[in-house]
């Protein structure tokens, strides 16, 4: 028999790989004896926050997830919902934070390579990627190189496998400085009857591994624990996963085809804990058992043991449950593609997982007591002391010139034109772009019908840092914005709910109340979150990052033409500024760029105005009423008013407004710029009116320059100039 | 006409392609597969971009010594039609086809966005729906995009007049220094090249993506209708 | 003084490039290929004269720059002043 | 046996990424970096024990597919059984 130079098991080696004290204990009642080692390495993964959400579980439970085209909500590795026409849309988001602290390229591809294994195993074929990205600040250590590798990472992973990036997220902030955001989101399509699940059935059936072989990719830090136990600890030392974007292309391709010979029962990737989780997971859905013959794993390299073949991360593998007596189907499919599938298993009826290897029983553990009943916790939440002092409201200094300030914001990396991040970044392959990165939301047609699909990112941290609650909302409200302006009605959203340590009482209350203020928000504009992903200890020397809940939300155009652009079309064109203005400077960029002020509660997040505006734009975009449609949000009125003249032909703009100094970047929500022909002009104020919108003429689009008129005074800047500012000033940053 | 769309493991612009000319030029149109030695009787034959092989080593290496693509030498040689679009214009390099080297991009990145082409040559099959000297706007998406070759190369290139398209300005003007308008340092601003019989064209720019009203931009459009037509009388020459 | 920077994929780590162009070379027909690893070769011409000196700078531009040591590995060589490559 | 083969750029060819190197090195401040050339390098396990045979057969690999000759050169070093690397 082989001897494993393996740790003992005890509570101390059991800790050392995540396990606590009760964990531990609950484990040998389970089992009613002691685990070995590699049946706690498997339950230490299924039971890790990534795998179990066990502090997170009980706040998920209040997100709204039913709705008239939800087809299946958080649970499976992506949700779905029906978009028309016989499709439905599949898609979710995950972190790939740490790693790509880690090794940002690395990091990043790995980081698309899973949520795009998320949405093929489904069935769905993706047709579009985003990235929301938070950095610190430019200047701290290491920071561009993480830029730069966290950018090249995702662009030449999804320009590799062929789907475009069509829009994302870039923010900067010290909070970042030590522990970057990298969120990726996929989003597949298919029709309505191919969806797979990877619920694992049919006692019997065979399991078969495919793609990429097994190598010590990224198990966690546990083989650390067993080095000392280790001739060669340097060649066990947990490695950084790399991706391989040409494996994962032609496994996509290959598991489509597979799919549909009908010989697939169920299937699932190999994510975190890789053959673990996705084993465990399936049989656990299924309520079923496991025989796994760990001889017949493909191994990149010799030596691998039964703990580290079922937690290692290498990328690109995926397992599924095929109906007995037609693997031969499936593996000639899958050899056409050239790639490599072996028979490690099958399902049976025991609810436990038997795992053998050289002849002997590595593993035999009940499967539903580590997955379905994984324990949870209800952490102990405070808000911070000083909440009082967070929320007073900041003074806000009059800019001495209103041009300057624009101008200095323009040039931030917060501001910049993010065009050198998204030109990496393949966002017209597969022919659906119809508006790429650049605008508010990205809008995709829908091949064969007359329909659209519209996605976007957004969260603002320094909000959600003072409010959870109301920046949770916001998040979600100026999403629902960024749909509204492209004619986009929601249809779901998927989420990455980035967290400090939950065990601080602290993050567990940023915690609670973000998921509240994105339920409320969710409830009141009627978006039912259909999956999403947590990402917890985002910190570093004991300071966490502002708490980021970034929402990725999906909606559906009706129909294509006559959409308006985020810029101004042409001369002529009125102006028409949309929704009530406010002061209100409560984390307002205005003066955390201009000021280095960060105070204050965040702006007032009105849910039935929100959804009024939305319920507007859509109508006037449907009646064609529109050429130009933009929302205002971080930075507030004259920086959207900017950005607008910024199309392919910079153009021109003049207007008046009823705002004055500071007000100009006030943050105030439900706001947007509108312009429409002359002709259109009575018809979008009559539409207004009626809704119960404010709306007021603000001027007329023209000319080579932003002029405006606010309290008797008059700033005129020319467009090329600030656009030369703000196009520029993102690579200037980057020392490029 | 029959057009053929080679798929290499890794292509990832075949079915763009292939929608194009099935859906708005609706054509006859097949995958060929990489590993099958026949062309399945295609007289316009397409490779697609992509990253075939993941473009590991160089982009179109390994896919230029698959065996389809002794199929597709042998339907140059008896005059087909063969178009090589990003990836492809690389595998068609790399199996010598057309003369020449792709290197990286002169700013080492990944470049996607859209830029002008001036048509110098509008007596070929590819290029006689396009007018001498006009101006074309269409994507490119590629890191390895820099042709390349030896100074005596290039002039025996341009004299034989195969510089098919080059980068230029919105106006039309040179600008090979410029990577504004010259986006990845190419060779006197080279963007797609043929062989001397002008049957086979390399591009780095996708006419595939702006093919379409819906999307904007339909200048792809005039040189794959083109394509498909004068095969089409090729075709017609031959019965 | 002429030097030659050779950086590799650490050992455990996955090598894709190299794995698809030992299976391109089997395909191809050569025989008898067990492994090929895919690295970077960079020829540096230094001012300096002193040996040491410069195997101490070439290992430091490897940490700082040449190299990303998280997953890569690398070795370092003076090839004298004619240069190594023919 | 293992093998090494290198594949650079021609030197008439311009090099961007060697100059972006270079300019990178000076810019991170290691002084008397004269130049810098960006190649490739290929570690090679072969099965066969003939050192002539097998750089035949590597050679022959380059023609083939380890170097683009149009606008690369390649250079082939046996390294014995060890390997090379440390
Ligand atoms: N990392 C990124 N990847 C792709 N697109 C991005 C990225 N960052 C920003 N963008 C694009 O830049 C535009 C502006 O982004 P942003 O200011 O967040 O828009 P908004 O304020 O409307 O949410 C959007 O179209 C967005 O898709
Ligand atoms: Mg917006």
């Amino acid at each position: 028999m082989t001897v494993l130079q393996e740790p003992a098991v005890n509570a101390e080696t059991a800790r050392s790989i995540g396990l606590t004290e009760e964990e531990f204990e609950r484990l040998r009642k389970i089992l009613g004896r002691d685990p070995n080692w590699t049946e706690l390495g498997v339950t230490s993964a299924l039971w890790s926050e990534h795998c179990s959400y066990k502090s997170s579980k009980i706040y998920l439970r209040e997100f709204p997830t039913e709705g008239p085209h939800v087809l299946q909500g958080p649970g499976e590795n992506a949700g779905v919902v029906d978009i028309g026409h016989g499709w439905v849309a599949v898609f979710k988001m995950e972190s790939h934070n740490h790693p790509s602290f880690i090794e940002p390229y690395q990091g990043s591809m790995t980081g698309v390579g899973g949520i795009l294994r998320d949405v093929f195993t489904m069935g769905a074929r993706p047709i579009a990627c985003m990235d929301a990205l938070r950095f610190g600040e430019i200047d701290a250590p290491r920071m561009r190189f993480l830029i730069d590798g966290v950018v090249r990472g995702i662009g030449d992973y999804g320009n590799c496998v062929g789907i475009p990036t069509v829009g994302g997220e870039t923010g900067f902030h010290r909070c970042y400085n030590g522990n970057i955001l990298v969120n990726a989101f996929a989003l597949g399509v298919a029709r309505r009857e191919r969806i797979f699940h990877a619920r694992a059935s049919g006692a019997g059936n065979p399991i078969l591994y495919v793609g990429s072989r097994t190598g010590r990719d990224g198990i966690h830090g546990a083989t650390m624990a067993s080095e000392s136990f280790d001739k060669e600890s340097e060649q066990k030392r947990p490695t950084v996963q790399v991706g391989d974007p040409f494996t994962e292309k032609i496994l996509l391709e290959a598991c489509l085809e597979a799919m549909r010979t009908g010989a697939i029962v169920a299937i699932q990737d190999m994510g975190a804990a890789g053959l673990t989780s996705s084993t465990f997971e399936m049989a656990g859905r299924g309520g079923t058992g496991l025989l796994l013959d760990l001889d017949n794993v493909p191994l990149r390299q010799p030596g691998l043991t039964p703990y580290e073949m079922m937690l290692s991360e290498s990328q690109e593998r995926m397992v599924l449950v095929a109906r007995k007596g037609r693997e031969e189907e499936l593996e000639k499919v899958f050899r056409r593609w050239g790639l490599e599938v072996a028979d490690i298993g099958e399902v049976t009826s025991t609810g436990r997982a038997v795992l053998t290897w050289h002849g002997e029983t590595a593993a035999d553990i009940p499967i539903r007591p580590l997955t379905e009943e994984a324990p949870v916790y209800r952490r102990p939440v405070a808000a911070p002391s000083d909440l009082a002092e967070r929320w007073r409201a900041p003074e806000v200094p009059q800019p001495s010139d209103p041009r300057a300030a624009l101008e200095k914001l323009l040039a931030t990396p917060e501001f910049a034109g993010k065009a050198w991040i998204w030109t990496q970044y393949d966002h017209t392959v597969r022919t659906n772009t119809v508006q790429g990165p650049g605008g508010d939301a990205a809008v995709l047609l829908l091949k064969g019908t007359p329909a659209g699909l519209a996605m976007t990112c957004d969260v603002n941290p320094v909000y959600c840092y003072f409010d959870p609650r109301r920046g949770g909302a916001q998040a979600v409200a100026e999403a629902v914005r960024n749909l509204a302006v492209v004619g986009a009605e929601p249809v779901g959203l998927t989420d990455c709910l980035n967290f400090g340590n939950p065990e601080r009482p602290e993050v567990s209350w940023q915690f609670r109340e973000a998921v509240r203020g994105m339920s409320d928000a969710c409830r009141a504009l009627g978006v039912p979150v259909i999956s999403g992903n947590v990402s917890f200890y985002n910190e570093t020397e004991g300071a966490s990052i502002y708490p980021t809940p970034a929402v990725a939300m999906v909606g559906v155009i009706p129909n294509l033409s006559g959409l308006p652009e985020a810029t101004f079309q042409g001369a002529g064109d009125r102006v028409v500024l949309l929704g009530e203005d406010r002061s209100e400077f409560g984390g307002a960029a205005y003066l955390r760029l201009l000021h280095g002020i960060e105070q204050g509660r965040p702006p007032e997040v009105d849910l039935d105005a929100e959804l009024r505006l939305a319920k507007l734009l859509r109508s006037l975009i449907a009646r064609g009423l529109l050429r130009t449609a933009h929302d205002l949000s971080e930075g507030g009125f004259l920086i959207s008013l900017a950005e607008a003249c910024f199309g392919r032909r910079p153009l021109g703009v003049r207007v008046e407004v009823p705002l004055d100094g500071a007000d100009l970047f006030s943050e105030s929500q439900g706001r947007a710029i509108v312009a429409c022909p002359p002709a259109a002009l009575d018809r979008v104020l009559q539409a207004a009116a009626e809704a119960g919108v404010p709306a007021r003429e603000i001027g007329e689009t023209g000319g080579d320059v932003l002029e405006v008129r606010s309290g008797g005074e008059t700033f005129r800047a020319p467009v090329a100039g600030l656009h030369e500012i703000w196009s520029t000033a993102l690579p200037k940053a980057l020392g490029l | 006409m029959r057009c053929g769309v080679v798929v290499f493991p890794g292509s990832n612009c075949d079915h763009d392609v292939y929608h194009v000319l099935k859906h708005v030029l609706q054509q006859d149109v097949t995958f060929l597969w990489h590993q099958d030695d026949t062309l399945k009787g295609c007289e316009l034959v397409v490779l697609p971009g992509g990253f075939a092989y993941g473009d590991y080593l160089r982009a179109g290496a390994m896919a230029a010594l698959s065996p389809v693509m002794g199929a597709v030498k042998r339907h140059a040689e008896a005059g087909g039609l063969v178009l090589g679009i990003c990836n492809g214009f690389q595998v068609l390099l790399e199996a010598k086809l057309i003369p020449g080297a792709m290197r990286r991009n002169q700013s080492l990145r990944f470049l996607c966005r859209d830029v002008y082409l001036k048509v110098e040559r509008t007596d070929l099959p590819f290029t006689w729906k396009l007018r001498e000297g006009q101006v074309l706007r269409i994507p490119i998406a590629h890191g390895e995009g820099s042709y390349e070759d030896s100074a005596e190369h290039l002039d025996a290139l341009e004299a034989n007049r195969q510089v098919v398209f080059r980068y230029v300005t919105p106006e039309g003007a040179r600008a090979d220094t410029d990577p504004q308008w010259n986006p990845n340092g190419a060779a006197r601003g080279i963007a797609g090249i043929c062989n001397p019989g002008g049957n086979v064209l390399g591009m780095m720019p996708h006419p595939e993506r702006c093919s379409e009203p819906i999307l904007g931009n339909t200048d792809g459009l005039t040189l794959l209708a083109g394509a498909v037509e004068a095969g089409s009388q090729v075709l017609g020459a031959r019965r | 003084m002429k030097a030659r920077v050779t950086v590799y994929p650490r050992r455990e780590i996955l090598d894709p490039q190299g794995k698809a162009i030992r299976d391109a070379l089997s395909r191809v027909g050569f025989a008898g290929v067990d492994d090929v690893r895919a690295g970077k070769s960079f020829e540096i011409s230094l001012t300096g004269e002193d040996p040491e000196a410069a195997r101490r700078q070439l290992r430091d531009m490897c940490e700082k720059l040449l190299a990303n040591t998280v997953v890569e590995d690398y070795s370092v060589e003076l090839l004298g002043n004619e240069g190594g490559r023919t």
